[in-house]
């Protein structure tokens, strides 16, 4: 087999940028949509089959990396550009393609036949999950250098624990939207993210509805788990 | 020519851009044609813009009596519960099935539709779990598709097949049944494939 | 009628499994049904078992004839490079596309589509400017479906839409009357939605 070395998908455009750091320093991280970038990836890595878990390594470490100098910025009540306006021009209505019924080939068969595949890792999971996992990594390994960024987090964190403790008295949950009513955008934003560090010491806990996309907060640990019925 | 359509339901009756009143019967042919899956008079008259049901199905028996006064390839047939669909004749298959290659999905989606489809009615969470965070991806495509639903039971968004699922892997509507079903053909596989590797011993 | 067929070639000619021959035109129309593409002559003599690329074409031709003269929602086209294919008239579109389950193409990439079709020649760079960051990968999309291209001026990629974009709407090959035709197209389509709408209330 002739073997023509091919550069990666990830080191072309826009993915090569969690790939070369250097390039990522002279770049404003407003500039960058991590969550583009990563699903392009992931998905891109799906369908090329190219599955590498070092590149997905790298990625998840750059992804942290530009979210730490996003959230930098904002602790140092920096607000973010604007997004730019699109250039104005006359939008076509879309183009429906004519449409043709096709037969698929998809049987009863290759349905079980992978369906064996996936009970096997059903197998290598517990059976039921004890408490919810927190979606975000820990950022604690990208953090030793910055010191006094971590000790302006932790006495912010303080003050907006004592603000969580006194607003949930009675029901013992409140939500994001709640919390924030008052606030400007950009302090709205700073408490996510001390909030995401709350979690993350597990002094709160979060929950987001999908559908609705609030987020629900309690003190402690909230075992949701046991609400449900055991499958 | 234009002008003989006549001046009864003119606000309702589908109509091209030019105002022409677009026939019954074939707008019946082209839902079901599109849809390549059995519909329910109710989707028919959405289609057809009307609430009459008895309209409806007339129109459709007449379409039945066209597709079968015709030599055409295609039938059209009333399922049981008043469901109709569009379908190549049996006996055209053998010849033409080399030139059907496209799958319903691909195997990513597929596992997942599988996982489903045995451990329904299933918790989103707990299909993410076992299959992992690409399985949003598929949740929402299978969900688009029409082969799966989801409901909330409390803070849960519970997951299922629908009747298209049933359908189209020719399966019972009725959830508990289509699990044994599909129980019964799995173990079935897995029986043969043990005398498979045993023989081959 | 079913007896009629003449006693040539029977030892090659498609029959079911009592037989009975298989009507040619009929075989054709099963292969268009089931393919959802444009199907070459050599694919159709395949499914027919003949080689005689002549008798194919005039089978296909009939048929043509056939889906022309009855009322009915599909349409049989000849592409311009002897590719045949079967799909449902553009008037129907409005009415049906909720029923369809696996569109080939989202509104997202379709709406960059015509937005490309109707400016071209345009610079990538400007879809992007209008149409926002997504669009790389609705340009990715489209030209791996085939139906754009792009060509390098200079340090500029340039967008436009490839013969096949015209085969699969029916339109002219040279681009002024394309533009032409296509803004019929999208204003018929916006015209017969505003009727589905309205009428949807």
């Amino acid at each position: 087999m002739a073997t023509n070395i091919k550069k990666p998908f990830y080191l072309r455009p826009p993915w090569n940028i969690l790939f070369e750091f250097h390039k990522l320093e002279k770049l404003s991280p407003w500039n960058i949509n991590i969550a583009y970038l990563l699903t392009t990836f992931l998905e891109e890595m799906e369908k090329t089959g190219q599955i590498d878990f070092r590149a997905s390594g790298i990625a998840l470490d750059s992804s942290a990396l530009i979210y730490l100098m996003k959230s930098k910025l904002l602790l140092k009540l920096e607000e973010p550009p604007l997004p730019p306006k699109p250039v104005q021009d006359f939008l076509p209505p879309p183009l429906f393609l004519p449409l043709r019924y096709e037969l698929t080939s998809t049987t009863i068969r290759h349905l079980l036949e992978v369906l064996d595949d996936v009970l096997k890792s059903e197998m290598l999971l517990k059976p039921v999950k004890e408490r919810l996992e927190l979606v975000l990594p820990s950022p604690s390994e990208i953090l030793p250098q910055t010191d006094y960024y971590l000790m302006e987090i932790e006495l912010q964190m303080e003050n907006l624990y004592r603000l969580l403790c006194e607003k949930v008295k009675g029901t013992g949950i409140i939500q994001f939207s709640t919390l924030i009513k008052d606030m400007t955008r950009l302090e709205a934003i700073r408490t996510f993210i001390l909030l995401l560090f709350l979690a993350q010491n597990e002094k709160v806990s979060l929950w987001q509805d999908e559908e609705t996309e609030e987020i629900y907060i309690t003190i402690g640990g909230l075992n949701i788990g046991k609400e449900e019925p055991a499958s | 020519m234009e002008k003989k359509s006549p001046p009864v339901d003119l606000k309702t009756q589908p109509q091209t851009a030019d105002g022409k009143a677009i026939n019954e019967l074939a707008l019946v042919e082209a839902a079901l044609y599109v849809s390549g899956r059995p519909l329910t008079i109710s989707e028919l008259c959405s289609v057809l813009k009307t609430r009459s049901q008895r309209k409806v199905k007339n129109i459709v028996k007449r379409l039945i009596q066209e597709y079968a006064s015709r030599n055409t390839a295609l039938e059209i047939l009333e399922l049981k519960d008043e469901r109709y669909v569009l379908q190549l004749k049996a006996e055209f298959t053998p010849h033409v099935r080399k030139l059907v290659k496209r799958p319903l999905l691909s195997i990513g989606p597929l596992k997942t539709l599988a996982y489903i489809a045995l451990r329904q009615p299933v918790p989103q969470k707990r299909v993410i779990e076992v299959r992992g965070h690409h399985a949003y991806g598929h949740i929402k495509l299978l969900k688009e598709m029409g082969l799966i639903a989801s409901e909330r039971k409390g803070r849960t968004a519970v997951l299922k097949t629908t009747d298209y699922f049933a359908d189209y892997f020719g399966l019972s509507h009725d959830i508990p049944t289509m699990k044994r079903e599909l129980r019964k053909i799995l173990e079935k596989d897995r029986a043969s494939e043990k005398t498979v590797e045993s023989s081959e011993l």
